[in-house]
């Protein structure tokens, strides 16, 4: 392994050149990912600042803080926000995009310029939102329910809509891209059944962003030409059916769900094995079920309407399909978990997002079994159990994973180490932020607490629940602060990291740390299997520390 | 890929074909065929549909079974959203 | 401040009952995995953390397993979706003798009528034992109805009708919540259940505002509104007589049947040409827009109180009608 | 699946950079474009999903208005566009043979072919304009409901028809609009001889996309304008 000192002075895809243009027309999938970085970070705190205006307004029943209407678009920016500019590019525009070639040993993307492109596009509709925002902003939910949102609301909904339908394509792209790279880029030797279980998660994402989306942006037009054309497709005063909207939108946002929790479970499955010092347990249950997960997520769509009215006998099969959904996702479960058996464990900060992923996706996969129930849903539906349901998922599941993957491969992106200590200190504070902002809500959602309530001065029996959420979401929001604020600190100040800090198996960690613009040096012939941790040799001390 | 060029006049040939059908399913509309005039329409358009995409779409002399996997997938999707949705519909007002 | 911290809603009908106990086993089954799962998890942790000298063992995979814990929880699932649909099947299927309360809602309120003719707004007073069951439309966008101690809830759709039912068990009053979002004041469009012993609840009634019944004020309006001249017994009526048809199967125009349900006469109310009875023209005027929805409530109930036919089954079912002449389809 | 070497460095203008060979690139090219045409297939997917919910409901009204629709205009814009898929596919020849003249040939064909199916659109939109069978707040099908007085109509339900018939041909249309951009741009470049046997993957994916358009269509037809034309009794 090349010593640090002269890790620095080999040319990488930072030092390459400098400007602000070759940033903003750069090709390099390597560059391209931290634009993405900067770019959802700068959405994120957004979409946690309107979280936070939400957690506050609720602290008291009375909704004393902000007005109806301001709180209304509050919980609808903070969800589209969120999902659309966060959630869905976090893992695989950055994650995915910087390790994508890299783990399978191309020099770049299918597509580079369409992988600029599609940032453009995301940059794009950022800017149509932010506009949006600031001109007064949007009050559908990010649901968009119709008539609602086509002939009742009186905010923006046409810019949000549009907004949107820019950022599905900017998503539509990227999948794209991984698709064409995985089939079409991987090194001599790289096997289907020797691709890295990252690149399976991404793979099966891909197909979801590559059929869903579309489906979403049609939906969001047939919205925008009802409102502004005044077309009657969903109004029933217009001969439509508002159920309809439902199903295409769900068609999509449904399985949308899994293209935010099937990086972030591929992420986990590169973390375990490194920090197990193990090959993946039932690598091949492993891959399918992420195929599984995504061509499954497409059946179970209507799950979210059993009490919106639509017939008995579909409700049926949904619900059974959606169980059928589970099982995949249990399989994967079982498989980290049978992973660490008889392994060597350390805990360094990735492994610590590992365990609180694993934790906090188990619980939010059983309450899902709640929510797929026929039974328990049309008590729970539209309550805070299901906001606390797809919090753990979303929040717990993907933005664990997002974090514990920028941990693991944060030397590989800037060549720096981040200070461990402080590391395992906010993966702490966010996993215990977590289960405070969100486990009262599930019991609050039982109680009954509808979802989406400004004010609820009549049943003050939901303030202490609401009181400990709250107290709760500002220890989280300390625990999401903490990494950046250190991530940056380390690019300047961290120790440069060696090409392998983790001893970890895969051929980004072969490359050097950062990597040469044109990934490596020479082409890898691959002639092992995936997670070949037998033959490589446990880190020095220096890292576990 | 380095496709195989077709000659033109299997070309044509296919353009005729397509014109015939078109003119054919136009006519047949007319004749009272009771509920198949929508299942003729559609064999009609599908048999059209098909024909472009193997022959100008060259479908039919690719190599890649990767395409050939991609058209059946979008076909598939499509007919589930399709399928399950029309589940709802037609069930949703039996007693 | 904290009047009260409860961590269990009120239980107060009898689909409560059957939730509270899937909801009880649920919530056991998901503490015995996770707990499960969260201890392998830890213990594995403890047991296999690293140590000099000691390497890991390399394992490949167990079908076995695999196959286990595949099909192990799809069974357990399988309990789940069989338990969960018997109680949704009870809770989306009224009886058949239930009490029938018309529920409108609007931006923002809840406006109720009872089959008596009594009218609430944000409040429903039912008594203890009773079969209730709310059909319910909105006058503008989808809104939910919500009540937590019963356990149930039914989105109210606009343009046409959703059924919810319900047997209250304890008296009390009970929060009643619109659950999906409509909008500025969605968290105000809240009501009370007011549940009430029987006696009390008939002192109620009679005390309560007087109205005429609901079928009652569909009578007048069906005079008014002139489908009484078409609409009549003697078989001149250039309309299906009305008498006996609820409930009914009907034989349509195009060959189809429907069941002449709450949702059939309120659509051939507003939209006459979309079912048109088999043996009638599509002759009938489109009322949508000229009646409201509480008026609209009050002409079903009207119809529907037309109810049976007398013993002597008169051949009020349109489906016994010969069409008089050839139709299109 | 090309699990050749990625070694050479020196390429020709045409081989970008992170690709092995110009085969791999090809290949890559043309996964790409089925991919994204599947994900049109989607996105027309969803508004065909709406379509069937609502003529499955309202087939008497979807029949009526189906029958307002000129018959022989669709039937033309179906030929129309059938031809122009012949051009592009002889343009694809063209191309694949190195017959750089013949290339800009039928591309200008297909130009042709495309802007007269746009223009017999916009004829028929107009035609609708005049009907006042526009949705909104001046729809009107009095016209349908006295023309057909065999079939109960529900004036609602007709502008549902005409919903789903203007954002199907509107969609259809805009993408017919960005094939013509998208071919403007491919004339240009082969006025200026950028193609040829060795490079015409432009060509070939911009066809294939013309192609999948000409499909929509070929569905879009029977969907629309022949729901139902029988005689009536």
């Amino acid at each position: 392994m090349a010593t640090a000192a002269i890790t620095q002075e080999r040319q990488n895809y930072l030092n390459q050149s400098y400007g602000i243009k070759s940033w903003l027309l750069t090709t390099d999938h390597k560059r391209i990912a931290l634009l993405y970085l900067a770019s959802i970070t700068f959405f994120f705190f957004i979409g946690g600042f309107f979280a936070l205006l939400i957690r506050l307004e609720l602290l008291t029943p009375a909704g004393d803080l902000v007005l109806a209407d301001t709180y209304n678009k509050l919980f609808s920016m903070h969800g589209q926000v969120m999902i659309f500019f966060f959630l869905i590019p976090s893992i695989p525009a950055v994650l995915g995009n910087f390790l994508v070639p890299l783990m399978i040993g191309a020099k770049d993307l299918a597509f580079p310029r369409i992988n600029l492109l599609s940032w453009y596009l995301y940059i794009i509709a950022g800017l149509m939102y932010i506009h949006c925002m600031l001109t007064g902003g949007v009050d559908t939910g990010w649901t968009f329910y119709t008539p609602f949102s086509t002939a009742f609301s009186n905010t923006k909904v046409v810019e949000a809509g549009l907004a949107i339908f820019v950022a599905g394509f900017s998503s539509i792209l990227t999948g794209l891209n991984f698709v064409v790279t995985i089939h079409r880029m991987r090194a001599p030797g790289m096997t289907w059944t020797r691709l890295p279980l990252f690149i399976w998660a991404h793979y099966a994402t891909s197909i979801i962003q590559l059929l869903g989306t579309p489906v979403l942006a049609v939906t969001l037009v047939l919205v925008v030409l009802e409102r502004a054309f005044h077309l009657g497709i969903f109004d029933p005063s217009r001969g439509g059916d508002p159920l309809l909207f439902q199903h295409l939108f769900w068609f999509y946002s449904h399985p949308a769900v899994y293209i935010m929790i099937l990086p972030a479970m591929g992420v986990v499955t590169e973390i375990v094995p490194c920090f197990s010092r193990k090959r993946v347990f039932g690598y091949s249950f492993v891959a399918m079920s992420s195929i599984a997960i995504a061509v499954l997520g497409f059946l179970v769509w209507a799950h979210h309407m059993f009490v919106a009215g639509i017939s008995l006998y579909s409700a049926m099969v949904f619900s059974m399909l959606s169980y059928l959904v589970a099982v995949p996702s249990a399989i994967k479960v079982f498989n980290w978990t049978a992973t660490m058996y008889k392994g060597s464990i350390t805990f360094s900060t990735p492994m610590l997002y590992a365990f609180g992923f694993i934790g906090l996706f188990t619980m939010g996969g059983l309450t899902g079994l709640f929510l797929a129930c026929l039974g328990i849903d049309p008590h729970v539906h539209d309550t805070y159990f299901v906001i606390a349901h797809f919090h753990y998922i979303m929040v717990g599941g993907a933005v664990m994973g997002y974090l514990g993957g920028m941990h693991f491969w944060w030397p590989k992106i800037s060549g720096r180490l981040y200070p461990e200590g402080w590391g395992r200190l906010a993966a702490l504070i966010v996993f215990v932020g977590f289960n405070l902002t969100f486990f009262p809500q599930f019991i609050l959602g039982y109680l009954g607490m509808p979802r989406r309530y400004w004010d609820y001065s009549h049943s003050p029996e939901f303030q202490v629940l609401n009181v400990l959420s709250t107290a709760g979401a500002s220890v989280l929001g300390v625990g999401y602060v903490l990494p950046m604020v250190y991530f940056l600190w380390s690019m300047r100040y961290g120790k440069l990291a060696p090409d392998n800090p983790w001893n970890a198996a895969g051929l980004e960690w072969q490359t050097t740390s950062p990597p040469p613009t044109f990934n490596f040096e020479e082409t890898p012939v691959v002639n092992f299997e995936a997670y070949d941790y037998e033959h490589i040799p446990e880190p020095e001390v220096a890292v576990e520390r | 890929m380095s496709e195989r060029i077709l000659s033109s006049k299997l070309y044509i040939g296919i353009w005729a074909t397509l014109m015939c059908l078109t003119v054919i399913t136009a006519v047949v509309s007319f004749v009272d065929l009771g509920p198949f005039n929508t299942v003729v329409a559609l064999v009609i358009a599908t048999i059209k549909a098909s024909l472009v995409v193997l022959f100008f779409m060259h479908v039919r002399y690719t190599h890649e079974r990767m395409t050939k996997v991609v058209i059946v997938a979008a076909f598939f999707f499509l007919l589930l959203l399709l399928a399950l949705s029309m589940a709802d519909y037609t069930t949703r007002f039996l007693a | 401040m904290f009047e009260s911290f409860p961590l269990w809603p009120a239980r107060a009908s009898t689909t409560a009952a059957q939730v509270d106990a899937l909801y009880i086993f649920l919530v056991c089954l998901s503490t015995v995995m996770s707990v499960a799962i969260f201890t392998l998890i830890l213990v594995f942790a403890a047991k296999y953390r690293r140590r000099e000298g000691v390497k890991a063992e390399q394992i490949e995979g167990s079908n076995k397993l695999e196959i286990t814990w595949s099909v192990f929880p799809l069974l357990i699932f399988m309990v789940i979706f069989f338990w969960g649909m018997i109680i949704y099947f009870h809770e989306r299927t009224p009886p058949h003798d239930a009490t029938e309360v018309y529920v409108v809602a609007k931006q923002w309120m809840w406006k109720l009528q009872h089959e008596e003719g009594q009218r609430e707004i944000n409040q429903l007073h039912v008594p203890v034992g009773r079969d209730v069951k709310l059909i319910m439309t909105s006058q503008d966008v989808i809104h939910s109805f919500f009540v937590p101690a019963f356990r149930i809830k039914q989105d109210v759709l606009p343009g046409r009708y959703t059924t919810l039912w319900f047997r209250a068990t304890q008296p009390g009053t009970y929060h009643l919540f619109c659950s999906q979002y409509c909008g500025t004041l969605h968290s105000e469009m809240v009501g009370q259940i007011v549940v009430m012993e029987p006696a009390q609840y008939q002192a109620w009634l009679a005390g309560g505002t007087p109205g005429a019944p609901l079928a009652e004020t569909g009578a007048t309006l069906f005079q008014q509104l002139g489908c009484s001249t078409c609409h009549r017994s003697d078989t001149q009526g250039r309309g299906p007589d009305l008498a006996g048809v609820f409930g009914r199967k009907v034989l349509l125009e195009d060959g189809r049947t429907v069941i002449a349900d709450d949702d059939y006469i309120r659509e051939s109310i507003l939209a006459p040409s979309a079912k048109v009875v088999a043996g009638f023209k599509p002759i009938m005027p489109v009322f949508q827009g000229l009646v409201s929805e509480e008026q609209l409530n009050a002409l079903v109930a009207y119809v529907k109180s037309l109810g049976q036919p007398e013993k002597g089954e008169r051949p009020g079912i349109p489906a016994t009608v010969q069409p008089p002449q050839p139709k299109v389809q | 699946m090309s699990d050749s070497p990625i070694a050479v460095e020196t390429h020709g203008p045409e081989l970008r950079h992170h690709f092995a060979d110009v085969e791999q690139q090809r290949d890559a090219a043309s996964l790409g474009m089925w991919l994204f045409l599947a994900t049109e297939v989607m996105f027309f997917g969803g508004m065909f999903c709406a379509y069937l919910v609502y003529r499955y409901w309202h087939f008497h009204e979807f029949a009526a208005g189906s029958r307002s629709l000129d018959i022989y205009l669709g039937t033309i814009n179906t030929a129309v566009l059938i031809c122009s898929s012949l051009t592009v596919a002889l343009g694809v020849r063209a191309a694949q043979m190195g017959k750089q003249k013949l290339l800009v040939v039928y591309l200008l064909l297909t130009l042709v072919f495309g802007l007269t199916f746009l223009g017999i659109k916009g004829k028929e939109w107009y035609d609708k304009y005049e009907e006042h069978h526009i949705p909104g707040a001046s729809f009107n099908a009095d016209d349908i409901v006295k023309e057909y007085p065999q079939i109960p109509i529900n004036q609602q339900y007709e502008q549902t028809f005409f919903s789903m018939y203007f954002a199907m041909t509107g969609l259809h249309a805009l993408h017919m609009i960005i094939g013509v951009g998208l071919f403007t741009v491919l004339l240009y470049l082969a006025l200026k001889g950028r193609y040829s046997a060795n490079y015409y993957t432009p060509i070939e994916n911009a066809g294939l996309y013309w192609h999948f358009v000409d499909i929509v269509w070929i569905y879009l037809f029977p969907l629309l304008y022949l729901i139902d034309r029988k005689p009536l009794k």
